[in-house]
């Protein structure tokens, strides 16, 4: 048995992801730097230089960080709280965290429709309650798709963080409570330093998966473009190609950065070296 | 006459070679043990024997016919694994009766055959059981059972006791010694503990870096070491460096420096190349030394620097002109920190090794 | 090894044989009758033209259709990449116009299509001689729903009214109404000829009122059913629907007047049903359907033989007097602009 | 002390609220007797349920989605199994990079995933939009099965399969006949979170409709744009359904940590 039968297995699934994965990738990013001419990075001067694509991507980015905020703030004390359950609770509270992260992202998108719209369920109860006159526009705003973002990826940094947490030996906390830190002084001290490397990881998915996602702010999103809806645009309704490949090249520039700043930074602050 | 033969094998992993100019010999109906420290290439001369991994070099001769090439499948061979590798998806009758259904045996002669080793290894009864409901030894002995039952034509065995506690290892290596006996079959038996090859086997073969050392009979190895390695893995822990080693009248003169010593050189005692000299610590004389004391034949002078209490005995370390000594003495006494003492080296107790 | 390469053969065979079924079983799955005829169409009202139309069509000509849906931007771009196998489109003229332009579709053969005599003369050949006619023609006005809006809406200009602030929707540029909204924006400005510069200002006044951008009018009416919008400009046709879901709302001709919108059916280049698909125009063209269309209010009529009462007129661009009273842009001229029109609205308008 | 546990679980439950309330309320608003959806449902009915089967393309498009997730879901296997065996089996050279172009389709944008592959694999090549809707659902799906099917190998020992060859199987028999049936537990699993990843996917879908071919999110997502009334909350719920059987036997199967290690 020769070493070669093992890249004999590898070799279909490589060959596979090549010819349809990695290729048109990479064709795709070729595209953006040669024109007829030869090659130039005139595209992406263009793109920097105009206000309109940099106010997409700023708005982008900027809903994709506060999503992860907000994961983050509503995730950790959750994730705290799940980790400290016995095991079949702590089962069940884990399905219910997980069954939202395996429906389909339409219906998730489509259920705050039907919640945040002007006749929806938000704006019924509380004008029903008089607590506002008029009706709250939120639906088609950037707070719409931020809502939508979080619903999507809290299941995500909750998930990880309980993993990660579980992995915190009991000891080490009855350790520092012996040494005198308070229940609160051990979560500060102790808790969330050792959960530095899990906050990173879920802190990577949710910022990757708020700045690719489509679905919902195609759906919740108004007149303001994000730029997966914006590269949509230009493949399918515009037909510009060019303009297409430029910004799939940027999302992918952006994705592969922050994971990597992240795991840097994952690096550094691991208390466990 | 051997059952087979390893000829010249060389095996390298990462370009480092694990064993090379390997050449071993194994008769039939033997047990043969490769003993040695971890990282010796004594798992690795086992997997080839069992086909699991192929010799860049050399031959491995079986029954005259050359099995190198020979696929793992098809060598008839039985292997026994350390943590039992039994199947966990199959009963135990199933797990038995594996090899068997793959040589196309009957239903009838399977059912013979299954409940037949089954009782060999005192294992009537669990037939309908899964490897996870049995303890270690028992699933231990359910893989022997599995690798008896296809007949092969040699059994091999890798650390097999090294995952069961003290004492049931003790028990398990005397039910394999009788089985291994009862049914004749050749045996290679990897371990790292010397008590069980030493206990169990015809021969051990005490390997180091990739190359045997000494091929012998237990009580040959443990009487008379062949190599300063081998003196040193089965306990020999003194050793002295001769300036000149002489024979006369049916003993051996040696020099080290001032001091000269004398041993006796029996039929059994082959080697006389060497030029160093083992010595259990258990077998070492020591007393403590008034003034006035000559100096003995085969003696020397020295000081307690450590002693440790082992329980039965205490040992000490003694500083001498030519070195320190490890020495093991039962006394009541004990001896204290910087005592002179006298060491004697007993004449039948000394072997030279390479 | 030996048996090993041969299981990694089978897998890869498998592997083939799998693609190859999934490709074949996918068409295979449509193929019942001998012929199939890909028709591209908006998807509005599909329930109607699968009963009153494709259904008889199909059986009169023992052949199956097959729809694609969605917008006609989107659509046509399909048409462009030139891999959708698309027979027959349905367009709105200023989307036909481009593909016009780009030599995407085949000329027609009047002679075949008998009902041509049947309907208006600007119906006929929109987009020049022997291109596909306009099956229907609808009128781009203003909807509004009169319980939420205080004044009654009857201009262009009242849509800038502040009191609409974050309430109306406005037809993306790259719809066919987006250019006829903007001309309508140079209209209230003061300008007589078209001024892109005023236009494009004024646009930027009514931004504030304007919640999202709709790319496909049905988009329109589900805002407009949900209440997150109260006004907006619409073509006419979709106005049963929005009646339907808010019983008081109110479809207008706008005082600067309305804008007509010709939509059309052409034969795609290269399509292999050339002969059944000008048979599927001639029977749209049909007084049988432009009837039925025209009754259950979906497309206002071009065959000048339906005739309609009073009540089934109602919000139907009906009667050559109304047609000839509505604007028409110039599609060419459109045509030409629209890609810097379409850039100045993304970069100036949406932010 | 007490209190602010309690405070904690308060809060717990409120974020529990916000991910599953939506879900709650999509789940009741489908019987909605009405023709808009409203939250309380004025009156109750099944109608937007039979309307799912009165909607030609709703049954073409989940047609179309099944087939894909499957027969994807096949060919995933096909290519992912040996590769996730020799990827947790052996060491050797290369491994990392091969680890990570299997991986690479979760981390690529699935937006420009989706758009490569109309470039060049629709347009350049002009595979049908069924082949290609294939070829990119076992893109996506195959990092969920390598994955997954290795976490289960990282759990066998393999001088099981030895023994196995010992007794006198092959290689591949030895594969067969003693490993697959011991991870096959984990191929389940990795078939149904495949499965799923697949069947809900839209970035990639949404670039590859043709005529009278589209999948069920795609449709969903169209149908969501143009019209506002429960059927889409009543397709919710059937999917929501299929969800949790899946989930739970997952779970049965693998346990719950598969979802928590990442």
């Amino acid at each position: 048995m020769s070493k070669k039968y093992i890249y004999l297995l590898l070799l279909p699934g490589v060959l596979f992801l090549t010819i349809f994965m990695l290729v048109p990738i990479f064709m795709t990013m070729g595209t953006t730097f040669f024109r007829e001419d030869g090659f130039t990075v005139e595209g992406y001067l263009q793109f920097f230089k105009d206000p309109y694509f940099m106010g997409i991507l700023f708005t982008t980015l900027r809903v994709s960080v506060i999503t992860t905020i907000i994961s983050i703030f509503l995730g950790f004390p959750v994730a705290y709280f799940v980790s400290k359950m016995g095991p079949r609770k702590k089962a069940f509270l884990l399905l219910l965290t997980i069954f939202p992260l395996l429906t389909s992202p339409v219906v998730r998108s489509f259920s705050w429709m039907i919640i945040i719209g002007k006749n929806g369920v938000l704006n019924n109860i509380l004008t029903g309650i008089g607590l506002i006159e008029e009706p709250l526009s939120i639906l088609y705003t950037p707070t719409a798709i931020i809502i939508g973002l979080v619903h999507l990826f809290l299941p995500l940094i909750i998930i990880t963080l309980v993993g990660v947490m579980e992995n915190i030996e009991p000891d080490l906390l009855t350790a520092a409570e012996s040494l005198g830190a308070s229940k609160l002084g051990v979560f500060a001290k102790v808790v969330v330093p050792l959960c530095v490397p899990g906050l990173v990881i879920g802190s990577i998915l949710v910022f990757v998966g708020s700045f690719t996602a489509y679905t919902t702010p195609a759906l919740l999103g108004g007149k303001q473009r994000v730029i997966s809806t914006f590269l949509y645009q230009n493949a399918i309704t515009l037909n510009d190609w060019q303009v297409a490949s430029i910004v799939a090249v940027i999302m992918i520039v952006v994705t592969v950065l922050v994971i990597s700043l992240m795991n840097v930074l994952a690096k550094k602050l691991n208390p466990r070296g | 006459m051997s059952l087979f033969t390893l000829e010249n094998i060389a095996v390298s992993y990462n370009k480092q070679h694990v064993l090379k100019d390997f050449n071993l010999e194994i008769e039939k109906g033997k047990l043969v043990s490769l003993l040695g420290p971890s990282g010796c290439g004594k798992t690795t001369t086992l997997r080839l024997i069992a086909g699991f991994l192929q010799s860049d070099e050399g031959k491995f001769l079986f029954q005259e016919k050359d099995y190198t090439k020979v696929p793992v499948n098809k060598r008839n061979f039985g292997f026994v694994f350390q943590n039992y590798a039994l199947f966990p998806h199959l009963t135990i009758f199933d797990n038995v009766a594996f090899g068997l259904k793959l040589r196309k045996v009957g239903k009838a002669e399977i059912e013979k055959r299954v409940m037949n080793v089954l009782d060999i290894v005192n294992l009537q009864g669990f037939e309908k059981r899964y490897p996870k409901e049995l303890s270690g030894g028992q699933k231990q002995r359910v893989a022997i059972a599995r690798a008896l039952v296809i007949e092969p034509d040699l059994l091999l065995f890798d650390e097999p006791l090294s995952n069961l506690d003290a004492n049931l290892r003790e028990s398990m290596r005397v039910e394999i010694r009788r089985i291994q006996q009862e049914l004749g079959i050749t045996t290679v038996y990897v371990s790292h503990d010397q008590e069980e090859c030493f206990s169990i086997s015809d021969q051990v073969a005490i390997m180091n870096k990739g190359v045997i050392e000494q091929l012998s009979d237990p009580a040959t190895i443990y009487k008379y070491p062949s190599t300063k390695f081998v003196a040193d893995f089965i306990g020999f822990k003194n050793f002295i460096d001769f300036d000149t080693v002489a024979e006369r009248e049916g003993q051996i003169e040696l020099k080290k420096g001032d001091y000269t010593f004398v041993i006796q050189k029996d039929g059994e005692m082959k080697n006389i190349s060497g030029k160093t000299g083992a010595i259990r610590p258990d077998n070492l004389q020591i007393r403590a030394k008034s003034a006035a004391d000559p100096l003995p034949p085969n003696g020397l002078f020295g000081q307690v620097n450590v002693t440790t209490f082992l329980g039965r005995s205490y040992q000490y370390v003694v500083e001498t002109a030519i070195g320190n000594f490890v020495v093991n003495q039962e006394m009541a006494q004990p001896l204290s920190m910087g005592q002179e003492v006298i060491l004697e080296f007993p004449k039948d107790e000394m072997v030279l090794v390479d | 090894m030996k048996k090993l390469l041969k299981s990694i053969l089978v897998m890869s065979a498998l592997t083939l044989v799998l693609a190859a079924c999934s490709s074949k079983e996918g068409s295979k799955e449509e193929k019942e009758p001998e012929a199939e005829l890909i028709v591209s169409t908006w998807g509005f009202s599909e329930d109607f033209f699968r009963e009153n139309v494709y259904a008889p069509f199909e059986k009169e000509h023992n052949v199956k259709i097959v729809l694609d849906t969605g917008n006609n931007a989107d659509r046509l771009n399909k048409v462009r990449q030139g891999n959708s196998d698309v027979d027959v489109i349905f367009l709105s003229d200023y989307y036909a116009q481009q593909g016009v332009a780009e030599d995407l579709f085949e000329k027609i053969d009047s002679s075949k299509i008998s009902n041509l005599d049947k309907i208006y003369d600007v119906a006929k050949a929109p987009l020049g001689e022997g291109f596909g006619p306009a099956y229907t023609i609808a009128q781009f006005g203003i909807a509004y729903n009169a319980d939420e809006v205080k004044q009654p809406i009857t201009t262009w200009k009242d849509l800038w009214n502040k009191d609409l602030a974050n309430k109306i929707t406005i037809p993306s540029i790259t719809s066919t109404t987006g250019p006829m909204f903007l001309d309508a924006a140079s209209k209230i400005s003061g300008s007589k000829e078209f001024n892109e510069d005023q236009a494009f200002a004024e646009m930027k006044k009514i931004m504030p009122n304007v919640v999202k951008e709709y790319g496909q009018t049905s988009e329109f009416v589900n805002m407009f059913s949900q209440g997150e919008i109260v006004a907006g400009p619409i073509m006419g046709m979709y106005f049963a629907s929005l009646q339907e879901a808010v019983p008081n709302a109110k479809f207008v001709t706008p005082a600067e007047g309305g804008y007509a919108v010709m939509n059309t059916v052409n034969v795609v280049k290269g399509s292999d049903q050339k002969e059944l698909a000008q048979s599927f125009i001639n029977f749209m063209l049909s007084t049988e359907v432009q009837e039925k269309s025209a009754k259950a209010k979906i497309d206002s009529p071009v065959n000048t033989e339906v005739v309609l009462t009073e009540e089934e007129a109602t919000n139907m661009t009906y009667g050559e007097e109304l047609v000839n009273s509505l604007i028409t842009l110039d599609m060419k001229f459109v045509n030409e602009k629209s890609k810097t029109w379409i850039d100045r609205w993304n970069r100036e308008l949406v932010q | 002390m007490q209190e602010k546990s309690r405070g904690l679980a308060l809060f717990t439950f409120l974020v529990f609220l916000f991910l599953l309330g939506p879900l709650l309320i999509i789940s009741i608003t489908s019987f909605e007797g009405g023709n808009i959806l409203k939250f309380p449902p004025e009156e109750f009915s099944f109608r937007w349920y039979e309307n799912i089967f009165k909607v030609k393309m709703f049954f073409i498009t989940f047609k179309t989605s099944i087939f894909v997730s499957l027969a994807g879901n096949l060919l995933a296997l096909l290519l992912g199994i040996p590769a996730a065996y020799a990827l947790s089996r052996y060491d050797f050279r290369g491994k990392n990079v091969l680890n990570l172009i299997f991986v690479s389709p979760i981390l690529i944008p699935g937006i420009v995933l989706g758009f490569a592959l109309l470039r060049y694999v629709v347009v350049a090549y002009e595979f049908s939009i069924y082949t290609s809707l294939f070829i990119g659902h076992t893109i996506i799906m195959l990092p969920f099965v390598v994955r997954v099917i290795s976490s289960s190998l990282s759990n066998f020992d393999f001088s099981i399969e030895e023994a196995a060859q010992s007794l006198g199987l092959s290689k591949v028999g030895a594969f067969f006949k003693v490993v697959l049936p011991n991870i096959k537990s984990g191929i389940i699993a990795a078939v149904m979170i495949a499965f799923l990843e697949s069947f809900n996917n839209v970035d990639i879908s949404v670039f590859m409709t043709g005529p009278g071919v589209s999948t069920l999110p795609i449709q969903m997502l169209t149908y969501v744009e143009n019209y506002f009334d429960p059927t889409i909350a009543a397709i919710s719920v059937l999917l929501m359904i299929i969800t949790a059987i899946f989930m739970f036997m997952v779970e049965r199967l693998m346990g719950l940590s598969y979802f928590t290690k990442r």
